[in-house]
């Protein structure tokens, strides 16, 4: 039921949440999590940003994270897109939304793929600056947020 | 008769390469026939392996067969 | 900074969305909430909705929960629309967005103002069904959402 | 010299309007010269009043000035 794709081109998050919400006119309510590349000023600014992934792991990953969640949550429809390749600042990395016939259960389940997405899903990144490209590590963070489910 | 192992992440860059294939056997045998500084990388704590698409728990024991695929996976950072 | 409105006519909460994250490229996450009147069959199927507000509090209501959900988090922007009126199934009611530096903060902002708009704000919610007109109590849920935060 | 009272959400149905002008003075005054079927409603655990858009806690007590406006909220279903 979930519609989840790895994406190696850029494309248009507000198309494809309105495409999504049009599908599901019987959900009473729809989250949205939209994750793109910061536009910033200053030295330290990401220029650009390089998501790599593994085709033997990335996508079947997903599809098992889109799995997990809609056994969860009571939920009309899924949606999880992730960008691969090198995107640039205002470029849309990842979009995942969740429509559900509770607001409680559409907030969750976007919260627990997105916390999932970043912190276990097969992607690494790395940032270019006027420094140059720099490979991107974990966040305690995001571990931290794993252990909330 | 191949195999291949696959560097993800900045072990890209640690390689010089994405890929590389390599003869079929032991995993210590295939190790050791890299550049030293690529096999302590490879074997770091935080680098787990996948084969065939796989996650294994340990790279102890393993022999590459023809045909597989054994990649090195360091630690995550989507989204 | 929050735009929050009170709106008495027909909104595109996807035209709205789209404004408001073009508006804020040096945001790393926008979270957004869409609530909308459901789109379903039988004999229960909910034909219209209304909701009345009290214009000496309703807005000024919205705009409280607004400065008090930016002095919680840290946002980039914040937006809350709200509809008041005769609505129909597939029409918007609410839209709630939050642009952040980091996902956790967007999602919170997010969830926190919907649950205040749900069972703190002005609002009073009658559905008209094959059986006529009825006015909506607030559901023991409602309550317990608030008393997370 | 005129106040006025507000009826939300159901209460509206219960009174047949929205809003009614009344005559200056204590609270329970006007309320006494309401239907009383209404004024019971009006006076139910659950309805919140909010004098000139601001919400207080009692009703005991309250004298309508000239220009005041009484609102009866019972209890809200928004979203």
């Amino acid at each position: 039921m979930a519609d989840v794709r790895l994406l190696g081109e850029a494309f248009s998050a507000m198309d494809e949440l309105a495409v999504f919400t049009a599908a599901h006119p019987e959900a009473g309510g729809l989250v949205s999590f939209l994750g793109q590349v910061r536009q910033e000023g200053g030295a330290h600014a990401v220029e650009a940003l390089e998501l790599k992934h593994y085709a033997a792991m990335t996508l079947p990953g997903m599809t098992a994270l889109a799995a997990a969640t809609e056994a969860r949550w009571r939920l009309d429809g899924l949606l999880i897109l992730h960008r691969y390749g090198v995107m640039y600042p205002g470029d849309p990395i990842v979009l995942v939304a969740a429509a559900a016939p509770h607001r409680r259960d559409a907030f969750a389940a976007a919260d627990f793929a997105m916390d999932h997405l970043k912190s276990q899903s097969w992607f690494w990144k790395r940032e270019k600056t006027a420094r140059g490209w720099r490979w991107i590590e974990p966040r305690p963070d995001d571990h931290r947020d794993l252990a909330r489910w | 008769m191949t195999a291949k192992l696959v560097f993800l992440g900045r072990l890209e860059d640690v390689a010089g390469m994405g890929e590389l294939v390599v003869g079929p056997g032991p995993l210590e045998a295939v190790l050791a026939a890299l550049e030293p500084a690529l096999a302590v990388q490879l074997l770091g704590e935080r680098v787990r392996m996948a084969l065939n698409g796989q996650l294994i728990a340990e790279g102890g024991g393993i022999v590459l067969a023809d045909g597989d695929e054994l990649a090195f996976l360091p630690p995550v950072s989507g989204g």
